[in-house]
This record gives C-alpha cells, sequence and structure tokens, in this order.
C-alpha cells in the first residue's frame, strides 16, 4: 500500500520527478536491510526521511549514491532510467552524499578533499588554484566559511561536515543528500545548516535528509517518508501530519516526546570540581579552570558548542587525562596526576562513563555484545575470579541487561559492529547505569540515536537521578540539556561562563552564553 | 554455511590448489609430479620414522608461531622470533652447562627458564623502546635478528667454544631429553628420532595460549588493547603495561623453541641455531590465524613439508632443497594469501543451497 | 656404491663443497661407478641424512665439513659395518669405521700470503673471509704469516663478511669490502668465503688488482687477474675414498698438507704471465721447507689464537 | 683519515645505499597506498635473477633490466591479486612471496645454468659499466671539489643515478600530481576516494605496479651493477632493511632518501672500520659488524620517535561486512 500513496504523492502535486527509487531491495548477508522499497522525491523540494536506528535510510541512499549495489529495483533520475553502478555514475548524474560517517581524508587539508576526484588534469597546482576560487564563492554565497588550507584532523566536527558540504556543491550537485547532518551540530549550526538548505532548495535544487529529530522535520521539509525495518511505511506531505503521527509511523506505538520528571531532590555533594586545569598532548591548555559542583539526586547539564573543553572535563574525570587542580568524590580528593588516576580506580571509586564517541572509546567493536558487557568492569568478581574471566557469567549478565534494555536483535553473541547506533548506544548505557555509580558521567547519550531509544535513554538518566545519584550531562542536544537538567553550566574555551536553572533560561540565553557572549543580568 | 566446509574443505581445496601447482613446477624440472607428491606424502607421515621428523619440526614452528601470534593479538607484530629463538637457545646452554644435571626433568625445567628469561630479555628491549619511545617494533625487531646472531657468533667463536674443536659449538649438554622412542618404545620410532618430549611440551603451550588469551583476564586486555588503544585507555588499560607483557611472553614463547633444538635435538649449541623457524613462525601464525588450534595445525603442515621435502630431495636428487622452498610458498600462498579466491565462491554456493533449501 | 652429502653451502659454492662434487666426478667418469649425493638443507638434517644415506646401503659416505663432526659421532658407533669419512674434523678421537681427514690450509695460505706479499707493490694485503668462524681464521693467520715472512715490513687487512649464513652468498658485500680494502692501499687480496668470494675477485678484477682465490681453482673466473689459488684438494680427499671403496677403507686421522699435496697452489695458463719465475722459486723454497719440517706454519686452531693477526 | 679516505668511504655509502633507496621507494608507493608489502626482499631477489639471466643470454645488460622488472612486476602483480582482488592478508602474501623467490631463483636457475642457481659471471656489455660525468677527469685535480666530483659523484652505475632521481620524481608524483593525491588518499581512506568516485582497485594496483617496478630496478642494480651475475639468496635482507629504512623515513621521499643514505653509511663504517681497537683494547669485529644495527636501533628510539603509519594500511577495503 504504500507504493500506492507515494504515487498518488508523485501525481497529486504534479511537479516533475527529481529522483525515483522502484524496488529497491539489499540485504546484508542474512540482513535484509531494504525490502522492495519505492519513493519519489518532486524537484526543488526538501524530502525527510525518517526511521529507527536500522531501518535501512543509510543503506537506501548509499544504493542511490552507488555506494552499495542494490538486490534489484530501478534508479529514475529525472525521469530518466538511470543505472548507477558506482558513485561516478552517481556523481555524473548530479547526485550528491553528505554521508553519516563522514568520507574526509583526515590528514589532508580542506581543499585537497574538496578536489579528490574532481581534479581537472593531471597537475595539482591548476585544480587547487580554481578550486580556492571556488570554495570562496560557495562561501560568500552560503556563508560556510573555512580555511581551506586547514587540516581536516584539526577541525571541528561542525566544520567536517561543512566540507562535505562543500564537496558535494563543487561537484554541482543537483541532487543533495544529507544524512543525519545535525547530529554532530550545535542548534545555531544546525539553524544555519537549513538556511543554506532553504537557499538551496529556493534555487531549485532537490535535497533529502535523514534526521532522527522530528522538529527538523516539522521545520524544513515538504514531504516526508517514514522507514521501518526496511520497508518504507508512508510518505506524507510535512504539512498533513505531526511529531506524535511521525513518530508512532516509525517506532510503532505511541512515543512520549518530552521527558516527564518530578522535581530534584539534591542531597549531599558527590562532587566538587575546584579550578581544575587540563592540557592536551600539545601542551594547550583545553581546561581553564573550571570549578563545580554536583550533589546526589540532580543532573547537571553542561551546554556547549562542541570542543569547548567538555571532552576533557569527561576524560579528566573519566581517568584518562591528566590534569590539575581539585576533584573530590564524596569528600575524598581523587588523583589527577595520572598515577593513580585511569579507568580502573575511578571505576572502584564510583564513576561510571558513558563516553561521547561509543564506536571509539565505550565499545569494542570486533567484541561480542557480551564482551563489551564487562568491558571496564572485567576487574569485578561477578565477571572475573583469580586470572580468568567468567565468561558464563558475563554472558547471563549480557542476556538481562539486553532484556531490561530491549536491546535488539537480543543476542549477546552478536559483535557489536552489527548492531545499530542506538542498540550501541544502549548496550553501554546499561552496562554502565547498571552499575548504580554514585556519580554517571555520560556524553552526547543519544547522538544519532532515534527517537525510540532516546526515550528510553532519557527515561534511565532521570530513574538513575531520582535514585539520588549525581549526573554529569554534556550534550551539544539544548534540548535535551533543557529537558534533563536540574542545573545547567554552559562551558566556552574551556571556562563555565555561567550556570542557569532550566525554569528561568531559554535557548536564546544559553545561545548566547555558549557563544561566550557574558550579559549583565544574573 | 557448515563449520566443516569453514575449517575443513576450504583449506583442503587451497592445499590442493597449491600442490597442483608445485606439481607443474616439478614437471617443469622433468620430474613426476604424483611420485613427487607420494614420496612427500610418504615421507612425511608413512612411517614412525618419518613422524619423528615431521612432529620435530612442528614444534619448533608451534612455539615461534605461537610467539607471533600471541604478539598479533595486541597489534604487535613481532618479527624478531629468529633472535628471541637464538638467545633462548644461549639461555639453554648457559643453564645445563652450569651445573652436572642429576636428572633430565629438573634439566628441562630449569632450560625452559632460562630459554623463556632469555628469548624474553630479547623482546624485552624493542618492546620498551615501542612503549616508551614509540620506536616502530617491526624495525627493532628485524635489527635485533642481526643483533643476536653477531652476539652468537661473538659467543660461540671466542667465549664459549670448545677449545682445540675447530667447530664454533659448545661442548655436549650432560643431559639429553627422552624421545619418543625412549617414551613409545612399542611404536618403532628410530632409536636416534629427534622428536622428543618438548613435543608435549609445544602442545601445552597451544592449550596454555589458548586459555590465555581466550580466558584470562589479560587475554581480554591484550586483545581489547589491540582492538581499539583509546577504548582500552577508557577501560582503564594501560598500553605500556600490555605492550610489556605481551611481548615478553612472545618473547618467552620464541625462546622455548630451544629447548627443542638445542636441549632434545642437537644437545648443544651450535651456530645460527634456529635455523629460520623465526620467520616460519610468522607464516604459520598468520596461516593459523593467531588461533593455537589454527597454529598447531599449520605448523604440522610446515612440519611435513620439510620432513617430506627432505626425504623427496633425498630420493630425487633433480629435487633440490629450494624446490621444497618453492612449495612450502606456494602453500602459503594459496591457504594463506589467495584464501578468499577458494573461499566466497565456496560461500556463495552454499548460501544459494541454503536459500533453495528454504 | 659411495655416498657424499654435500654440506649447506650447496653443490656449487665454487669451493669447498664444489671441489668435493669434482672429486666424486672425477671417480664417476673413470671408474663409471655410481654414487648417491644429497644436499643437506638444515642443521637438523645433517644426523638424519647420514642415517638415511647408511640405511640406503651406501658406503663409504664421505660427509663435508666440521659442522657434522658431532652429529657423526652419534652416528657411526650404530652403523658399525659402515664406514664414514669426514673433511676437515681431527678430534673425533679413534672410531673404527670413521676416516677424518683434515687440511693444513694454513700452510697452503701461508704459500699464497708470500705470493701476495711479492706481488704487491704497496705492500699492503688483505683477506676476506665468509663467516667469522675457527677455519676462515685458520685460512687468514696462515696467510699472514707467509706475507710477513716474505715481507715482514707489510700490513694485512683481514675483514669478515658477516654473522650470519647470508654472509656466505653476499657478492655485493664482498665487492664492497674488497674496494675498501683497496682504498687503504691493498693491492692484493684473498678471498676465503664461498659465494662471497666471487665478488671478491670480480671487484678485484674491476678495480685492476690482484686477488688469489680459493679451495679449487679459480684462476679461470679472471685470467691473468688472478694471481693464483689455494687448492684445498678436498676432491683429491674424495676421491681417494671412493676409489679405496668399502674394503680399501682405512679409518684414523689423515693429513692432508703440502707433503701430501693436499692443499697447495694452482698454476696454470691463466696465470702463468703474472707469476715471475722469481716468485716461484722462493714459494717453492718455502714449501720444501714446510714439508722437511724446517719451517713450521702457525695453526690458529690448535690454540685459538693468531700471533700475527688479530680478528 | 684523508680527503680520499673518506670520499671512498662516502663512495660507498652511496653504493649500499643505492638498492635500499629503490627498495625503499618501492615500498613508499605501494604502504602510502595502504598496501603493506614485506615482499620487497623477494621481489628484489627474483629481479636480481633474471636481470642476470638475461643479461648472460643476450649479453645485453638492458634487457637483463627489463627481464628484472618484468619478473618483479609479476610478483608485485601476485601481491596485488591476494592482497587487493582477494582481499587477502598483506603480510602473508609478503612472506610468502619471499619464500617463493628464494625457491623459484635457484630452481629455474638450476634449470637454465646447471650452476647450482647461479648465473655465469657477467662481463662488458653484460654489467651496468660505471658512467664517468663530464670533465670529471678534467676536474680531479682541482683541489677539494675535484676528487669529490671524481671520485664521489663521477663514476658510478647509470642505475644510482636513476635512483636519485627517483626521489624527487616520487615526492613531485605524490604531492604535486592528481595521482599522488588520490594514491595518498586510497592509503588512508579509500572509503573517500571510492565515494568520491575513483576506482579504489585500480587505484591500489598502479601503486604496487609501481613498487613492482622500482624492486626490480633495485634487483637488477644487485645483480648487474654492484655484482657480476647472480648468487642464490644475494640480496641477503637488504629488503627488509630497506623496509626499515621506509618507517624510519615515516613514508615520505626525502627522508627516504636520508634514511638510506644513513643506513649505507653506517654499513660503509662497519666494513670499513672491523677490526679498531679503543683504549687498547680490540673491539670485536662481531661487534663493529653489529654496529649499524645498534645504532639503527638508538637513533630511531632517540631522535626519530613515533612513526604513524597510512592509516588504512594493511587492511583491505571492504564495503559490505
Ligand atoms: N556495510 C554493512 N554490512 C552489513 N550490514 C550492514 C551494513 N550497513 C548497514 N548494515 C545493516 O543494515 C541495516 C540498516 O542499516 P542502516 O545504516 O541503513 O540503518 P539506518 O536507518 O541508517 O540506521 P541509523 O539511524 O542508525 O543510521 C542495519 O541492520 C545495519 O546493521
Ligand atoms: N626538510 C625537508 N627536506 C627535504 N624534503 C622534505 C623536507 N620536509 C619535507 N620534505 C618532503 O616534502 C614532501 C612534503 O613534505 P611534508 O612533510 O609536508 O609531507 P606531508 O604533506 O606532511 O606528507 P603527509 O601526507 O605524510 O603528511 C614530503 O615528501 C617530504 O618528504
Ligand atoms: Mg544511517
Ligand atoms: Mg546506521
Amino acid at each position: 500500500m504504500s507504493d500506492v500513496q507515494t504515487l498518488q504523492q508523485g501525481r497529486s502535486d504534479g511537479a516533475a520527478l527529481a529522483i525515483e527509487l522502484r524496488g529497491i531491495s539489499k540485504s546484508f548477508g542474512p540482513v535484509q536491510a531494504n525490502k522492495d522499497i519505492s519513493i519519489q522525491v518532486a524537484k526543488g523540494t526538501i524530502h525527510g526521511i525518517i526511521g529507527e536506528n536500522g531501518a535501512g535510510k543509510s543503506t537506501l541512499m548509499s544504493i542511490l549514491y552507488g555506494f552499495y549495489k542494490a538486490d534489484a529495483g530501478e534508479i529514475f533520475v529525472g525521469g530518466q532510467k538511470t543505472a548507477i553502478p558506482d558513485s561516478q555514475a552517481a556523481i555524473a548524474a548530479g547526485i550528491g552524499m553528505v554521508f553519516q560517517h563522514f568520507k574526509l581524508v583526515e590528514n589532508f587539508t580542506v581543499l585537497e578533499n574538496v578536489i579528490l576526484g574532481a581534479e581537472e588534469g593531471g597537475l595539482l597546482k591548476p585544480s587547487l588554484g580554481k578550486a580556492r576560487k571556488l570554495l570562496g564563492q560557495l562561501a560568500k554565497d552560503y556563508e560556510m566559511d573555512v580555511d581551506p588550507d586547514a587540516v581536516i584532523e584539526d577541525l571541528s566536527v561542525g566544520l567536517h561536515q561543512r566540507v562535505e558540504i562543500l564537496k558535494a556543491l563543487y561537484r554541482q550537485a543537483d541532487i543533495l543528500i544529507l544524512d543525519e547532518p545535525t547530529g554532530v551540530l550545535t542548534p545555531s549550526e544546525a539553524d544555519h545548516l537549513f538556511r543554506i538548505l532553504k537557499g538551496l532548495r529556493d534555487q531549485g535544487k532537490t535535497i533529502i535528509l535523514i534526521t532522527h529529530k522530528l522538529r527538523e522535520i516539522m521545520d524544513i521539509t515538504d514531504t516526508v517518508s517514514v522507514m521501518r525495518r526496511g520497508e518504507m511505511t508512508a510518505t506524507v506531505k510535512t504539512r498533513d501530519t505531526s511529531p506524535e503521527q511521525l513518530a508512532e509511523l516509525m517506532v510503532g506505538r505511541k512515543v512520549l516526546l518530552r521527558v516527564d520528571k518530578v522535581p530534584a531532590t539534591p542531597g549531599k555533594t558527590v562532587l566538587e570540581v575546584e579550578n581544575l586545569r587540563v592540557r592536551d598532548a600539545q601542551g594547550v591548555e583545553r581546561l581553564k579552570g573550571v570549578s563545580l559542583d554536583i550533589r546526589a539526586g540532580e543532573v547537571l547539564g553542561i551546554a556547549g558548542v562542541a570542543g569547548n573543553g567538555q571532552s576533557e572535563l569527561l576524560e579528566v574525570l573519566g581517568g584518562y587525562a591528566t590534569g590539575d587542580g581539585v576533584v573530590r568524590l564524596n569528600g575524598q580528593a581523587i588523583d589527577l596526576s595520572g598515577r593513580y588516576s585511569d579507568g580502573r580506580s575511578r571505576r572502584a571509586s564510583g564513576i561510571a562513563h558513558v563516553p561521547e564517541d561509543r564506536q571509539r572509546e565505550g565499545l569494542i567493536m570486533d567484541y561480542h555484545a557480551w564482551e563489551n558487557t564487562g568491558f571496564g568492569y572485567h576487574h569485578d568478581p561477578a565477571y572475573s575470579s583469580g586470572i580468568f574471566m567468567n565468561n558464563r557469567a558475563l554472558k547471563q549478565d549480557t542476556i538481562d541487561k539486553m532484556e531490561r534494555f530491549d536491546v535488539r536483535p537480543p543476542n549477546p553473541n552478536l559483535q557489536a559492529k552489527s548492531f545499530s547506533g542506538g542498540n550501541q548506544q544502549k548496550i553501554v548505557v546499561a552496562r554502565e547505569i547498571e552499575r548504580n555509580p554514585d556519580l554517571l558521567l555520560i556524553g552526547q547519550p543519544t547522538r544519532g540515536v532515534d527517537i525510540g531509544a532516546i526515550e528510553f535513554i532519557h527515561k534511565q538518566i532521570v530513574a538513575l537521578r531520582d535514585a539520588g545519584k549525581a549526573v554529569l550531562l554534556v550534550s551539544v542536544e539544548l534540548d535535551e540539556i533543557m529537558a534533563l537538567s536540574d542545573r545547567i553550566a554552559v562551558m566556552f574555551d574551556g571556562q563555565i561562563m555561567g550556570e542557569r536553572l532550566p525554569s528561568e533560561t531559554n535557548e536564546t540565553e544559553l545561545g548566547l552564553l555558549m557563544a561566550g557572549v557574558q550579559q549583565g543580568a544574573a | 554455511m557448515p563449520k566443516w566446509v569453514d575449517i575443513l574443505l576450504i583449506p583442503l581445496i587451497n592445499l590442493a590448489l597449491a600442490l597442483f601447482v608445485s606439481g607443474l613446477v616439478v614437471a617443469y624440472i622433468g620430474e613426476n609430479p604424483f611420485e613427487a607428491v607420494a614420496i612427500l606424502v610418504k615421507g612425511a607421515v608413512g612411517s614412525p620414522y618419518g613422524w619423528g621428523y615431521t612432529l620435530y619440526y612442528t614444534t619448533n614452528f608451534i612455539f615461534t608461531g605461537l610467539a607471533v601470534a600471541v604478539a598479533f593479538h595486541a597489534r604487535l607484530f613481532n618479527i624478531g622470533g629468529e633472535g628471541q629463538a637464538g638467545l633462548g637457545g644461549l639461555g639453554v646452554a648457559l643453564v645445563l652447562l652450569a651445573l652436572p644435571w642429576p636428572h633430565w626433568s629438573i634439566a628441562l625445567l630449569a632450560a625452559m627458564v632460562g630459554a623463556m628469561a632469555f628469548g624474553a630479555f630479547w623482546a624485552a628491549i624493542p618492546a620498551y623502546l615501542l612503549a616508551k619511545r614509540g620506536s616502530h617494533i617491526v624495525i627493532t625487531t628485524i635489527m635485533f635478528n642481526f643483533i643476536a646472531s653477531a652476539l652468537l657468533v661473538y659467543l660461540l667463536v671466542n667465549v664459549i667454544k670448545v677449545p682445540g674443536s675447530m667447530s664454533p659449538e659448545t661442548a655436549r649438554f650432560g643431559v639429553s631429553l627422552p624421545n619418543a622412542n625412549d617414551v613409545l618404545p612399542w611404536v618403532g620410532f628410530p632409536r636416534s628420532t629427534p622428536l622428543n618430549v618438548t613435543f608435549v611440551v609445544a602442545l601445552l603451550a597451544c592449550v596454555a595460549v589458548w586459555v590465555l588469551i581466550w580466558r584470562t583476564r589479560l587475554g581480554y586486555e591484550i586483545r581489547a588493547y589491540g582492538h581499539s588503544e583509546p577504548a582500552a585507555l577508557y577501560a582503564g588499560i594501560s598500553p605500556v603495561r600490555i605492550i610489556m607483557v605481551t611481548m615478553l611472553i612472545s618473547g618467552g614463547l620464541s625462546g622455548l623453541m630451544a629447548i627443542n633444538a638445542v636441549m632434545g635435538e642437537a644437545e648443544r649449541l651450535v651456530l645460527d641455531p634456529v635455523q629460520g623457524a623465526g620467520f616460519v613462525g610468522i607464516a604459520v601464525a598468520l596461516m593459523g590465524r593467531s588461533h593455537p588450534v589454527g597454529v598447531f595445525l599449520a605448523a604440522l603442515l610446515f612440519g611435513m613439508l620439510y620432513q617430506g621435502g627432505a626425504e623427496l630431495e633425498f630420493e630425487r636428487p633433480a629435487i633440490t632443497r629450494e624446490m621444497i622452498v618453492v612449495i612450502q610458498a606456494l602453500v602459503i600462498l594459496f591457504t594463506g594469501a589467495l584464501d578468499n579466491m577458494v573461499r566466497s565462491p565456496v560461500e556463495r554456493f552454499f548460501v544459494n543451497l541454503n536459500k533453495r533449501a528454504a | 656404491e659411495p655416498g657424499l652429502i654435500i654440506d649447506l653451502g650447496g653443490k656449487f659454492d665454487k669451493s669447498f663443497n664444489e671441489s668435493a662434487f669434482n672429486g666424486a666426478q672425477r671417480w664417476v667418469a673413470e671408474t663409471g661407478g655410481e654414487y648417491v649425493e644429497t644436499e643437506l638443507a638444515n642443521e637438523a638434517q645433517r644426523e638424519q641424512t647420514m642415517r638415511r644415506m647408511a640405511e640406503r646401503g651406501a658406503n663409504p659416505i664421505v660427509v663435508l665439513g666440521f659442522a657434522n663432526a658431532s652429529a657423526l659421532s652419534e652416528v657411526a658407533p650404530d652403523y658399525p659395518d659402515t664406514n664414514f669419512a669426514i673433511i676437515d674434523v681431527d678430534w673425533l678421537g679413534d672410531l673404527p669405521n670413521v676416516r677424518q681427514i683434515a687440511f693444513s690450509e694454513h700452510e697452503g695460505s701461508y704459500l699464497v700470503g708470500m705470493m701476495a706479499a711479492k706481488a704487491s707493490e704497496t705492500g699492503t694485503v688483505s683477506f676476506v673471509g665468509g663467516m667469522d668462524v675457527p677455519l676462515i681464521r685458520k685460512f687468514a693467520c696462515g696467510y699472514a704469516q707467509g706475507v710477513l715472512a716474505a715481507n715482514p715490513e707489510a700490513t694485512v687487512i683481514a675483514n669478515m663478511t658477516g654473522t650470519t649464513p647470508t654472509a656466505w652468498n653476499d657478492p655485493v658485500r664482498g665487492a664492497e669490502l674488497t674496494r675498501s680494502q683497496i682504498s687503504q692501499g691493498a693491492d692484493v687480496v684473498y678471498a676465503a668465503a664461498g659465494g662471497t668470494g666471487i665478488g671478491v675477485l670480480q671487484a678485484a678484477a674491476d678495480e685492476d688488482i690482484l686477488s688469489i682465490g680459493v679451495d679449487s681453482n679459480q684462476n679461470f673466473l679472471h685470467p691473468g687477474e688472478v694471481l693464483t689459488s689455494m687448492l684445498k684438494r678436498v676432491d683429491n680427499a674424495v676421491y681417494d675414498v671412493f676409489s679405496a671403496g668399502a674394503e680399501g677403507f682405512e679409518a684414523g686421522v689423515v693429513r692432508m698438507d703440502l707433503s701430501n699435496r693436499g692443499v697447495g697452489i694452482a698454476l696454470d695458463g691463466f696465470n702463468e704471465a703474472i707469476v715471475p719465475f722469481s716468485m716461484l722459486s722462493e714459494v717453492y723454497a718455502a714449501a720444501d721447507q714446510i714439508v722437511s719440517g724446517g719451517l713450521t706454519v702457525h695453526d690458529y686452531t690448535s690454540d685459538d689464537s693468531c700471533p700475527v693477526l688479530t680478528f | 683519515m684523508d680527503l680520499l679516505g673518506v670520499l671512498q668511504i662516502l663512495d660507498s655509502t652511496v653504493r649500499m645505499a643505492t638498492p635500499l633507496l629503490l627498495a625503499c621507494l618501492a615500498g613508499l608507493f605501494s604502504e602510502r597506498a595502504g598496501i603493506f608489502d614485506i615482499g620487497l626482499e623477494g621481489k628484489m631477489l627474483m629481479a636480481a635473477f633474471f636481470a642476470a639471466a638475461f643479461a648472460a643470454f643476450t649479453g645485453n645488460v638492458w634487457i637483463g633490466l627489463l627481464a628484472a622488472i618484468a619478473a618483479s612486476l609479476a610478483l608485485s602483480l601476485l601481491h596485488g591479486l591476494a592482497s587487493i582482488t582477494f582481499r587477502g592478508n598483506q603480510l602473508i602474501s609478503g612472506v610468502a612471496i619471499n619464500f617463493l623467490a628464494a625457491g623459484v631463483t635457484v630452481v629455474i636457475g638450476q634449470a637454465w645454468f646447471d650452476l647450482g642457481g647461479r648465473t655465469p659471471a657477467l662481463e662488458g656489455a653484460g654489467r651496468f659499466q660505471e658512467v664517468t660525468l663530464p670533465f670529471a677527469d678534467a676536474l680531479a685535480p682541482v683541489p677539494v671539489f675535484g676528487p669529490i666530483y671524481a671520485e664521489l659523484i663521477s663514476g658510478h652505475s647509470p642505475l644510482v643515478y636513476v635512483a636519485l632521481l627517483f626521489v624527487p620524481l616520487s615526492w613531485w608524483v605524490l604531492f604535486r600530481t592528481r595521482f599522488g593525491l588520490r594514491l595518498r588518499a586510497v592509503g588512508e581512506n579509500p572509503a573517500a576516494v571510492d565515494t568520491a568516485g575513483v576506482s579504489v582497485v585500480a587505484l591500489r594496483f598502479y601503486a604496487v605496479g609501481i613498487c613492482g617496478v622500482l624492486c626490480g630496478i633495485a634487483g637488477a642494480y644487485l645483480a648487474t651493477g654492484l655484482a657480476a651475475g647472480f648468487v642464490k639468496d644475494m640480496s641477503a635482507g637488504r629488503g627488509f632493511i630497506a623496509l626499515a629504512a621506509l618507517i624510519f623515513a615515516k613514508w615520505r621521499p626525502w627522508y627516504a632518501l636520508y634514511a638510506c643514505l644513513l643506513f649505507g653509511f653506517l654499513e660503509a663504517i662497519g666494513n670499513r672500520f672491523q677490526s679498531i681497537e679503543l683504549l687498547g683494547i680490540a673491539v670485536p669485529s662481531q661487534f663493529m659488524q653489529a654496529l649499524p644495527y645498534i645504532l639503527t636501533v638508538v637513533i630511531l628510539a632517540g631522535f626519530v620517535g613515533k612513526a604513524i603509519p597510512p592509516r588504512a594500511g594493511g587492511e583491505p577495503y571492504v564495503k559490505e561486512r
């Protein structure tokens, strides 16, 4: 039936079609990522695609971009049946894509990344020169300036994504696919991005936007398709729908879109941080004298643009960066010198840590789920006795956790990498929260996670807090901060710009603080 | 895909391909390939005599193979097996020449300590330089192979040689290990078969390594570090500790190889006691996918090639020892590097089979 | 039928093993007989191969090189009816079925040393050894003594190629060592380094200095540029053992030296032009003295030391 | 030591460094493209044999060179087939190639020449002759510069100059051309190249191809430049030293030159001062022979520090699990 619906859509607003997919199917070994999917996208529109983690969004788009080959199905570009065996063909057909996991060469400059594959002639100089000019132009047109000679690994993720978009525009794509672009952006960056997208649409370009954030869908898309378990469940006009309806279409049940929590009842102080300073490997000071405290039963939210010291704060508290200053946990000073500061002793002292980057730090992607369940806690007598690991106990515990946290598929013997983003995150959160720590450090808890899982993870955080534990929440998602925090501290350039109560502040004020603007009030 | 296909059928097809190509080479120099293969197989496993040598070589390769495999789990490429085993030999010699040992069992234990200590020591320096200075382990271990051989030559020619004898080798050790014939008289191993109790030690080493890697906490940490250093840090696993410990174990295993070659077979330390087993160990570990069972099977395969090859060479003068090297190379190539050439089609075949079945 | 076990160096090392092989071939050519032959591939095979030969019924069996000494002392007693001959070994005590054939390389080297000193204009001559083992030091020490006997003022530069077995097969390194010696004034170089020696003689020829071959006659390699070769008649030793056969076999220690033409210098059409009569007569004189016992050349391996050379 | 002595050592340095440099640059192209190659040794050996064999057949060293390149190229393509097409383990493939070369050279050599794997000694046009640069003789008398020019700079085999030319050339190709950009990219992040619409497989095959050609030249230089014929195992571990030099150079052309010159220099020193006395005690010659390797470790640990290989190195490019 979904097909019928789509086709009607296609006809009813009679606009020319930029893209039409017919009966696309794709499976990775046992996993059927896409099942007979058909979809139409009208020229000059912004078309949203939403769906749970693992629904098959990225796969579908990767097929359109020629990164994967479909097992079956046809692709029409501008009404023409087009074979897209590889990305070359997609680019030729005017399709550009910004991947969920960026495809940049880390130690190349912005310029080199932009021209890669689109060079003119055998020598670099001319191409680079031309690209430099064109980049300047684009930068003006879309206010997307980025230093063309900066090396990618030195740039923030926000800028990485900017480079990816520039890559696509440089190749004169008139169909632009963005896969979860705002997952790594601050609200202001996101708004900026949307202004750009609107601008592009008004020039007649077509945009396909994958996101987990219903607000964004409602804000800027014209039509939206919903995917579920590899199938296309519906395609509707945005103005005819509502977040609640979309959420239901997506998850298959009613979803609570806002966190409901009783007012906090803070107890004794759990964490005291005084004048904490951290230098990075290059000796640059990343934390410039941070002081804060968290009490039992409250959530302190750290708002801030990525790269302003939040990561370093988590790392030093989590025990794998050194610093100086004073940090007390339940009154006990903990070591920052590096001598007794490592993940193990931190855990022993009652600190649990959900790292910002689950794939790089939180999990061993090649370990089975059950091995990851004990990761960091492998010294715990429950998991190991003497020099040996107790694998049976680990597996059993994993099965229980998977059941309680509704990890899908609930199979402890799958490798971490074969779970989708949301479910990977659930594995980490389950591991850390179920330690029932005095202090939970949690960074970007819902980055790239679907609303079903978001709802669940938020519930867990609140539950932990209500159990009288202290939570330090770092997130670039302002509304997440607003929704969960009992107090909000804003970080900018390695310092705390100020503290606010959610009830007494608003996104604009926080936005200003995040930008380092300190106004007289409060 | 059924498991037996994965661990049995595919390797066998690979092996067959390797032998086929080898056959072509043999035919090229005008020998009958089928006879050649027959002699090779019969020579390797056709008699207790053959088994004696096959398993003797296997023992060497198990140790050097395990050494490389263990390091691999921590993403450390230890190609210093040659030097570490050589030093292990030195350790064995020093221990055994130091005292008159009352009984072989005590001597064996002492020699094992000596072998592991010296092997581990030779691995420890590159490990430390990597852990503390980030010096690339591949370079340092290569260099330490050369340095080890220089050291051995110096000692054998100037220091621990038997005076008056022209050959740069130590005196014979007082003790000798019971060989297969002493232990299992009824099997019919020749009195002088080189296969000795060290083989049992090697099997125990396989089990120990399996336990270490997949059952102990240390193994869990080693693999974690191998997969992702940032994650290891997050979990409170110290890279320096893992690098050091892993390389010490790896070097110790290499060193143990000397128990078989120096104490068990030569019963004295000769020039170049390792005879390239260190490098074969790399191939063995890679082909065995760094798993003790795989290492054992790969080592056995190479043991058979060594012994069968020696017989073949003896029976067919036209077939030189280099021809045997060619055959070994082809086996490594087909069973190791070109694995997917066979695997993917076979896999597809079975997937379709299941599809049709379903 | 007799048997021959070629050592690790390989049948065509242009020196020791090759010389043995030639001896066997000569026996074949002259007697039309047959013999069993095999090449060792690694240490562990020494004992293995001897036993295989013995079990196959080969008799007598010739093994080459000191490295086999220890293995042979194990094997021989197990096959009392088989006769063994081992080259370069004389310290195995009395084994009833073993013929130990040792060469006086130091004597031959002494003679070529004298020639080198005579031929040298710079008064500096050199030596390139393969791997640094006592046997090679024996060559070097005899050579140095000869040089200094002929010219007490002369300097001898002695180098070894390396410390791994590749030292026997590294002509590139050999050539490089030779060039380095030439730059230090050497104008005659003596190579006792197996396959590496090929590079030494080559470099000498390229740089237009004289070289001295070893073991088998290598004069032909660079006619007119190889002063001579220190012959070590392993071929004769093998030939004799083969000809004597199982019946005529004699156990015990045999010394092959100048007196029985076991070692010597090579003179042929390739080098007669560059070996003046005066030089020859002196060399022969010295040879006679050595044979008559009037002159003794120090043997490094007798006490692991060399009076005129430090290693 | 006088100027000539110094010059001789430097001269020897250049000769010893050349095969290392060629092999090192070969490895550089391959590994920059993400294909690790511990088969340099084998490729050099194979090339050395074919160079000598065909030079012996035809008496023409250039044909020998072509044969060497062809042989080494064949092994490279085998490596590519295993590690690129069939996504096999690059280390295994390299090990196999080393074994293969060690065996095949002798087996074929024996079949062709019946000299136990050696080739006949080459002379005349069968070898690379030293080229005397213009005015070498004329300038020789000039103090200092004269000898330096005549002894050190002039009078090497053409391949030496070829090798030296390859350094700036490689640098230029890698860092100044489209091909170089893509090649480095495919070694860092093949997915980026793939999504940019460029074939990862093709790029990597080009890279191993170049690697093959350079190893071919290196081998030819060993057998027909430095030596006058092939002797089994004559590469004598130089492929591994080249690998070390490559890591030493952090995968960069100019540094590769410096690294190889350093290794060559250490070897020359080791050859020159084999038996020396320090404070009256004779230093064991074995120590002097090990010195290059000891110094390498010291320098590496003391001054070079961490070398980060191309990020995608060693991993076959697999899109779909
Ligand atoms: N390269 C791959 N190999 C094997 N399986 C894959 C691959 N890529 C995706 N999958 C699987 O296909 C399914 C769809 O994945 P996909 O990334 O398209 O989901 P998604 O909708 O993008 O999820 P998310 O919202 O987390 O990005 C998932 O089960 C995923 O595990
Ligand atoms: N001091 C120097 N002398 C000679 N060559 C140099 C020097 N510094 C750099 N080079 C060479 O110039 C080229 C570019 O140098 P650079 O170090 O910037 O490379 P890069 O762009 O950093 O390479 P990578 O891609 O590895 O980062 C390299 O080939 C390098 O070897
Ligand atoms: Mg996705
Ligand atoms: Mg996904």
